[in-house]
């Protein structure tokens, strides 16, 4: 096992090197950094030809790529425009660590990632939580209740919420949660941020807070993980083996959880372990509608700006999760499944 | 000497409604089982053999399943009435039930350890340590070697016949009053196929409880079980001792059945081709004989009327208008 | 359950996530006590929450401290960061008002008066020399820094080192690089030699950084680049002291003891990040926020209904459509001035003011409008379809093909049109669409991302090369307030030679050329306006631009704020001395 | 897994083999099972009024009326002039679900089909070929699999953004990010089917009858495409339609964030845009292109749930 996830990283050393090509190579052209740096007025030609000086944009593409991934902390860089390199730089390159700084907000771009991770976990680890206690619950009921009629309604619902783009989710449940209840009087759920700003950051405000994003970001999901713990479950309850069990008179309950479920999670693995890392990006739509700040917002502001270190940075952040996550789904397969072995 | 009754069904008919249409899969058969007896099931694949006994037990599932009607008294009380958890109380502590396929039937993700000593723990009441003693035990009984080392291994770790022979110490592990053994030995090689059947006469002698043997090979029925049904299409249409069933069969069916087989102790034909004809559909609700079709002394009463399971000779009953005999309607 | 794994991870995840979230600092800070020493500028202290006064409770006694004033602000973007060095961004440089401090500021009449400098330098009093290149600035002897250091030249002389110091990525270097050396001959006295005489010095000294701070700062590092202060401004000048910032959240700025000019009356501005317009509105019509800037004009009404005032403040914006004019480029029919002035006259800019921003505001004559540089005679053209098509004929573009587009010499009159994605332009461009169709003028819309539209003609940038023929967007002719620009000189044409150049429409006009350059140097107002009077005459009669609206920034002023008033050049300058009343 | 495999499948694993049925060929075994598909039929007919609604409707609405601003008449709430309201600019929201549905559906079909030519020809040659072709084509499709796609779309929107001109078509302009976004949604959305087909063709090609066509000596292009491809054509029918939904969804998605599709052309997802400063305002703004957005994805999934059981029954993926 430790040899198959060594070589498996080691595999994943070239993907991720290709990524960081492509990416990078779209990174370029992604729109211009310095065009909206000047505030509200189009950036002056003198400090447009400066910046990007000092910022290293007008090297090559290639000579950009190799500062971003090594650093040029080993070479000299002109700062001054005198076509001399008298400065040494000093950024270190990804591989030491060192994502870059933006070029909007000037910090350190892992500073920035540290500042809305959080906020996105817990975002995202909220709604992980409810979608798999949720879909687990719902896909084993619906299994064993088959063609009842909470069965055809889960079915039902599940289709129709599946089929639903976030936004729309968002927006009705904005709608009638919180601008309809707001205009009857009644209470309503916050619609923007962690938190009241006169209530401060507290722990009821931030889950007060969370209900609606949370809701959003869950109802689908919910939907189509319960479906496919559904059909994984009814597919295991057929199998022989829960025949079995059940012929050597162990309670319902103890078959289901002891005998069914982890034969059922099997395939949810799977799609958890695609899910999880892509978790780290944030929900991009859903932080937007709720204004939520976190790594979604993070991300697309910083499209929207061109800030293209922040932009790498997630993007990579997001590859390498997954690449991880990829890697530490066989694990934990091998464990649940111990017919599979990796040499 | 009439031995204890263990186990008395009546008119079990059950049922599955699927998209396709109803499945008639029993047709209301009745049969008894005495203490320490050991009855053979006979019939072709899909008769209808192995639903009649899950039916019994409650493992049909339920929809699409529908058992309609019947009784299955076991030591009076009726298994088919009973709740859930009562029927837990009976399955695999009373009546034990293996399967046909060792390599489906074995949960892949549990250890062998565990499979077996959650129904000591259930059952018996064990604690975890006293159980694991006892499933050594009895994985050496029934064979296997290094017993102690392997109740950590999975079932995939065992060949097809150690786990044929896992399932038996698992289901024996309670030492039922009755073992149902659905064609436990279909799956496996010829050779060790006559292991685990010479392993399940031993166990039987040993625990001293009764067995029903399903299967569709009249072969094996001949030096194992004391009576023999055979099933056709959802009935029951011959029951006799297992001497008086090879020697005189009185069932069309059952003498075609014989009839494809040239000697008992040959191996068997995994087809009984020689009967012309298919068997019916189970999805139309049957109306007179089910073997009509395919029969050589059929009469138009078959076609419309299905024959009561009749005694014709002692402790010899068939399901047919006809007496093969002498020929023409009884 | 016996997943038992991914439910360890999340709880770690969301245990680890809600200490993370709820373990930083609450926003807010206990009342200071008269025997509370000044709030600590240089470590702001999460201090227990202070409940805010009850309903029932009695009015505040004159013998108990009276209940904190903490006024929200609501910001749709957040600052990027606070540096005065790195950031050009408005949403930044607003707060200046509040912790920096500048040498002059401009009154809600964007006049300037005396904030660090004891009177304003010109020609009369001796402060700026004859010829225009010295000019001489005095300061205060009583300003100090939020940690007591005085505040003197020496800080001037740091600021300048470091606009244009080589190592600091500073947002713009303008106009700091156009001055030959800055001298303190003594703590009060700054003395500033430019290159050439340069008018628009008053665009200077709006943020200065405290040297006794930042210099040690820059000494280990080689430069500000990575200087916590930049986002953590803990020492600062103004009547407000930054207390903390939480990213995508908000901002505190606490009020500063030690300002110079006695302590604001408001205690606290808190500053609330919102994601987006609406939340920006629902906020300001719920209470939840005391100010609200850049009200869309659809919004007014609304607003206006809940009792919340929309102030605007002339920046010098103006939403317009330049018309590109390169010579081989361009359009053929857009080098005419009567199709030009056609399209003006096609456009029905008024009714687009009415309904579109439900009267908020009034069509722009030249993007010098509500400002004394804009010739005052100036009216914008009127709507006159039937005008514009005489002229359309006149000028020879006629619908010969009978396709329901004019064309001339086998060109069609097809024009594209561009502009950013925001949703005001979008629907502008499909009402100006409509009604340009009506006098034989197709038009093509297209529309780019913010960044990309304006990126420069190296970058692609679609305004920068030319690929529109008409491209809108609001802008201000400089530094507001001051007048000057380069978008509109020959040299600034962008060219594969010179990427970086200004002057994206691509006009050449030698006569504005002179006009503009004449009042660079003019550092007498009298007869630099005089100039600008000429400038805009040209501008508009020659219809090189064709003003949309009066783009002011529209600032929403919720109940409880009194005593408001906001300039276009330094909005916040009079935040000392508004009043919260509840 | 639909109800009707699950039903057969939830019978103890004897019962398949039990059933009894006269011998039906492929075809009409798959259009017996689509048929008894309640929901794909439903997702059949409801799809069938869409495209009734988006361009049947464009006889009685013109384009000309769908773009027609009428500034004194913003943000009027349904009447019976404007049955859907009005937007912004007054334009009449009925005229404009019309017209917007007929490009979101386009883009639908068409993104659709870029992402079968890219998935096909990908999966096809490396399943084929094998070896470091595989290997490469493999490394490069697990590259973009990697990268979560609502990200690649952005900034592929953004790499593309105002790169396309726009472009005239049977008299009718249409924005040139409505290519742009055709391209990016096919050029992320690929690697599903990409892998789907190079199994398929990993297993059909050791089979008899290729090895056969092999043997004498059919041309590889040949193989693969007539022999190879028809017989693997059930899972990629039944990805492609599903497809078609999620590049609806995806056009929606890039469009509300307001880096799709531009004006002048509408589509159900730009549509939205600025949706949320409106939500109590003008909820008609929103709800009646959402509504659509989610109707036709709705369809489009049933109806595909319907054609994967019944030509790909053994397929397993929600």
């Amino acid at each position: 096992m430790g040899r198959y996830v060594a070589r498996r990283l080691l595999q994943a050393v070239p993907l991720l090197f290709i990524i960081s090509v492509i990416l990078f190579v779209l990174m370029q052209s992604i729109g211009d950094p310095l065009a909206t740096m000047s505030g509200r007025r189009p950036t002056r030609s003198a400090d447009r030809e400066r910046l990007k000086r000092q910022l290293g944009l007008d090297q090559p593409v290639l000579m950009q790529y190799v500062y971003w991934l090594v650093g040029n902390d080993w070479t000299s860089i002109d700062l001054d425009g005198d076509g001399v390199r008298e400065t040494r730089g000093e950024r270190k390159g990804v591989l030491r660590g060192d994502l870059g700084r933006s070029l909007k907000k000037r910090q350190p771009v892992l500073d920035l990632i540290g500042e809305r991770l959080p906020n996105t976990l817990l975002l995202m680890g909220t709604y992980e939580m409810v979608v798999l206690v949720g879909a687990v619950a719902l896909g084993i009921y619906s299994a064993v209740r088959q063609y009842s009629i909470f069965d055809h309604a889960v079915t039902g619902v599940s289709f129709v919420l599946y089929s639903m783009p976030i936004f729309f989710i968002a927006l009705l449940s904005m709608y009638l949660l919180a601008v309809k209840p707001k205009q009857w009087g009644l209470p309503y759920f916050p619609t923007v941020g962690m938190f009241e700003p006169e209530a401060g950051k507290t722990v009821p405000q931030v889950i007060w807070h969370m209900v609606l994003p949370v809701l959003s970001l869950s109802l689908i999901s919910l939907a189509g993980y319960s479906r496919y713990m559904r059909s994984s479950m009814l597919e295991v309850l057929s199998q022989d083996y829960i025949r079995t069990a059940k012929s050597k008179g162990l309670e319902r309950r103890y078959v289901l959880f002891a005998h069914a479920l982890k034969n059922a999670s099997l395939p949810i693995v799977t799609l958890i372990g695609l899910d999880l890392p892509t978790l780290l990006g944030g929900a991009i739509v859903t932080e937007r509608i709720f204004g939520w700040p976190g790594m979604g917002r993070l991300f697309f502001d910083s499209v929207s700006d061109a800030d293209t270190p922040v932009v790498m940075a997630i993007l990579m952040m997001v590859s390498v999760a997954v690449v991880v996550f990829q890697i530490l789904t066989d694990v934990i397969y091998a464990w649940l499944d111990p017919r599979i072995r990796y040499e | 000497m009439e031995r204890p009754l263990l186990l008395d069904v009546a008119d079990l008919q059950t049922r599955f409604h699927t998209p396709e249409g109803t499945v008639y899969a029993v047709n209301g058969i009745s049969y008894r089982l005495h203490e320490g007896e050991t009855l053979a099931m006979v019939g072709e694949s899909g008769c209808g053999k192995s639903v009649s006994m899950m039916s019994i037990l409650g493992l049909i599932p339920i929809p699409p399943g529908e058992i309609v009607s019947g009784t299955a008294r076991y030591r009076d009380r009726d298994l088919l009435r009973m709740s859930e958890e009562e029927l837990e109380q009976v399955r695999g502590k009373e009546i034990a039930m293996i399967f046909q396929d060792p390599m489906t039937s074995l949960n892949p993700v549990l250890t062998v350890g565990k499979q077996i000593t959650e129904m000591l723990q259930k059952h018996m009441g064990m604690k975890p340590a006293e159980a694991a003693d006892r499933a050594v035990q009895l994985l050496e009984w029934v064979g296997i070697p290094d017993a102690r080392r392997r109740l950590a291994d999975y079932p995939h770790q065992f060949s097809g016949g150690m786990r044929q022979r896992v399932m038996i110490a698992m289901q024996l592990a309670c030492t039922p009053s009755i073992l149902i053994a659905d064609e436990p030995t279909t799956a496996l090689d010829v050779t060790i196929q006559a292991q685990i059947m010479d392993l399940v006469i031993r166990l039987r002698e040993e625990v001293g409880m009764a067995m029903i043997w399903i299967t569709h090979n009249l072969g094996v029925v001949a030096g194992l079980a004391e009576r023999v049904m055979v099933m056709y299409a959802g009935f029951i249409v011959e029951e006799a001792n297992v001497d008086d069933l090879f020697q005189d069969p009185r069932h069309p069916y059952t003498i075609a059945l014989l009839a494809a087989l040239p000697r008992v102790d040959r191996r068997r034909d995994r087809r009984l081709k020689s009967i012309p004809g298919a068997p019916p559909s189970l999805l139309v609700k049957p109306r007179g004989c089910p073997f009509a079709p395919r029969c050589e002394f059929v009469i138009a009463r078959c076609q419309s009327e299905m024959p009561p399971l009749e005694l014709i000779a002692p402790r010899h009953k068939i399901a047919c208008w006809v007496d093969v005999l002498r020929g023409g309607s009884r | 359950m016996k997943s038992k794994w991914h439910f360890v991870l999340w709880t770690v995840f969301l245990v680890a996530g809600l200490l993370v979230a709820a373990c930083q600092p609450t926003p807010t800070v206990a009342p200071p006590t008269p025997t509370q020493a000044a709030v600590q500028p240089t470590q702001p202290p999460p201090q227990p929450t202070q409940p805010p006064p009850e309903p029932t409770q009695p009015p505040p006694q004159p013998t108990q401290p009276p209940a904190r004033k903490v006024a929200t602000f609501i910001w749709t973007q957040e600052f990027d960061t606070l540096s005065p060095l790195y950031t050009n961004m408005w949403f930044s440089t607003t707060t200046f008002e509040l912790w920096q401090c500048a040498a002059w500021l401009f009154d809600d009449q964007n006049n300037p008066f005396p904030s660090l400098v004891t009177e304003l330098p010109s020609v009369e009093n001796g402060m700026i020399s004859p010829d225009g290149k010295v000019i001489t600035l005095k300061l205060r002897d009583d300003a100090v820094w939020s940690d007591g250091e005085p505040l003197t030249s020496e800080d001037f002389a740091f600021t300048y080192e470091m606009y244009v110091n080589p190592a600091n990525t500073v947002a713009s270097t303008y106009p700091y690089d156009q001055l030959e050396k800055l001298e303190t001959p003594d703590p009060q006295t700054v003395v500033m030699t430019f290159k050439e005489p340069f008018a628009p010095w008053m665009i200077m000294w709006r943020g200065i950084l405290p040297a006794h701070v930042l210099r040690p700062v820059f000494e280990a590092e080689g430069s500000l680049n990575e200087a916590d202060w930049n986002k953590n401004p803990t020492v600062g000048c103004g009547p407000y002291v930054f207390a903390e910032w939480e990213s995508g959240s908000f901002a505190r700025f606490v009020a500063n003891e030690k300002y110079w000019l006695g302590k604001p009356k408001i205690d606290e501005i808190f500053f609330r990040f919102v994601p987006d317009d609406a939340s920006q509105i629902a906020a300001l019509q719920a209470g939840d926020g005391d100010l609200g800037t850049f009200i869309a004009w659809s919004d007014i009404p609304t607003l206006e209904k809940a009792g919340v005032e929309v102030v605007p403040a002339f920046s010098m914006y103006n939403e317009g459509i330049y018309f590109y004019m390169h010579p081989e480029k361009g359009h053929p029919a857009l080098q005419d001035l009567r199709v030009r002035k056609a399209i003006a006259l096609a456009t029905d800019r008024f009714s687009l003011c009415t309904d579109l921003l439900l009267g908020g505001t009034v069509p722009a004559a030249t993007d010098w409008d509500q400002t004394p540089w804009n010739d005052p005679s100036l009216q914008p053209w009127p709507y006159d379809p039937d005008q514009a098509k005489a002229l359309l004929d006149e000028a020879g573009w006629v619908d010969s093909n009978g396709d329901g587009v004019r064309d001339k010499d086998g060109v069609e009159l097809v024009l594209d049109y561009g502009t950013t994605t925001r949703e005001i332009r979008k629907d502008t461009q499909a009402v100006l669409q409509q009604q340009l169709a009506a006098v034989g003028i197709k038009v093509n819309l297209l529309n780019a991302e913010a960044d990309l539209f304006f990126s420069g003609y190296g970058e692609g940038g679609p305004a920068a090369r030319g690929e529109y023929d008409l491209f809108e967007y609001s802008t201000s002719p400089s530094q507001p307030p001051d007048p000057d620009t380069a978008d509109w000189l020959c040299s600034e044409i962008p060219s594969d030679e010179y990427p970086d150049g200004s002057n994206w429409q691509a006009n050449c006009d030698e006569e504005l050329d002179a006009l503009f350059a004449k009042q660079r140097t003019q550092v007498d107002l009298e007869q630099r306006m005089a100039t600008f009077h000429q400038i805009t005459k040209h501008i508009f009669e020659n219809v090189y631009w064709l003003g949309l609206w009066q783009d002011p920034d529209t600032w929403a002023v919720g109940k409880r704020l009194k005593n408001v008033k906001i300039s276009g050049a330094t909005p916040l300058y009079s935040i000392m001395e508004w009043e919260l009343v509840e | 897994m639909s109800d009707t495999t699950e039903a057969l499948s939830a019978i103890p694993q004897f019962a398949a083999d039990e059933l009894e049925a006269p011998p039906l060929s492929l075809r009409q075994l798959a259009w017996r099972r689509f048929r008894r598909h309640k929901m794909a039929l439903f997702g059949a007919v409801m799809l069938a009024l869409l495209f009734v609604y988006c361009f049947g409707g464009a006889l009685w609405v013109s384009e000309d009326y769908a773009n027609y601003t009428d500034t004194k008449a913003r943000l009027q709430a349904p009447s019976v002039s404007h049955p859907f309201g009005t937007d912004t600019v007054g334009r009449d929201i009925l005229a404009r679900t019309i017209y917007g549905g007929q490009i979101s559906l386009i883009i639908g079909l068409t993104a659709m089909l870029v992402e079968l030519v890219i998935g096909v020809l990908i999966g096809a040659l490396s399943g084929y070929y094998g070896g470091w072709l595989d290997s490469i084509l493999m490394r490069f499709t697990e590259a973009v699999f990697v990268i979560p796609q609502l990200f690649l779309l952005i900034v592929m929107a953004k790499f593309f953004g105002g790169k396309v001109p726009n472009l005239t078509l049977l008299g009718r302009t249409f924005s040139g990010s409505v290519v742009v976004v055709i391209l990016i949604i096919g050029a992320t959305s690929w690697v599903y089917l990409a892998r789907i087909v190079r199994a398929e063709f990993i297993s059909l090609k050791e089979r008899e009858f290729i090895l056969a066509a092999r043997a004498i000596g059919t041309p590889a292009r040949q193989i693969i495409f007539g022999h190879i491809l028809p017989n693997s054509i059930a899972p990629i029918i039944v990805s492609a339609t599903l497809s078609v939904a999620a590049a609806i969804l995806s056009e929606s998605y890039i469009s509300f964030l307001g880096m799709g599709v531009q004006a002048p052309t509408a589509t159900w997802g730009n549509m939205l845009e600025g949706a949320m400063n409106y939500i109590e305002e003008a909820p008609w703004f929103w709800i009646f292109p959402g509504t659509l957005i989610v109707l036709t994805v709705l369809s489009i999934n049933f109806l595909g749930d319907g054609l994967r059981d019944a030509l790909d029954p053994r397929s397993r993926v929600v």
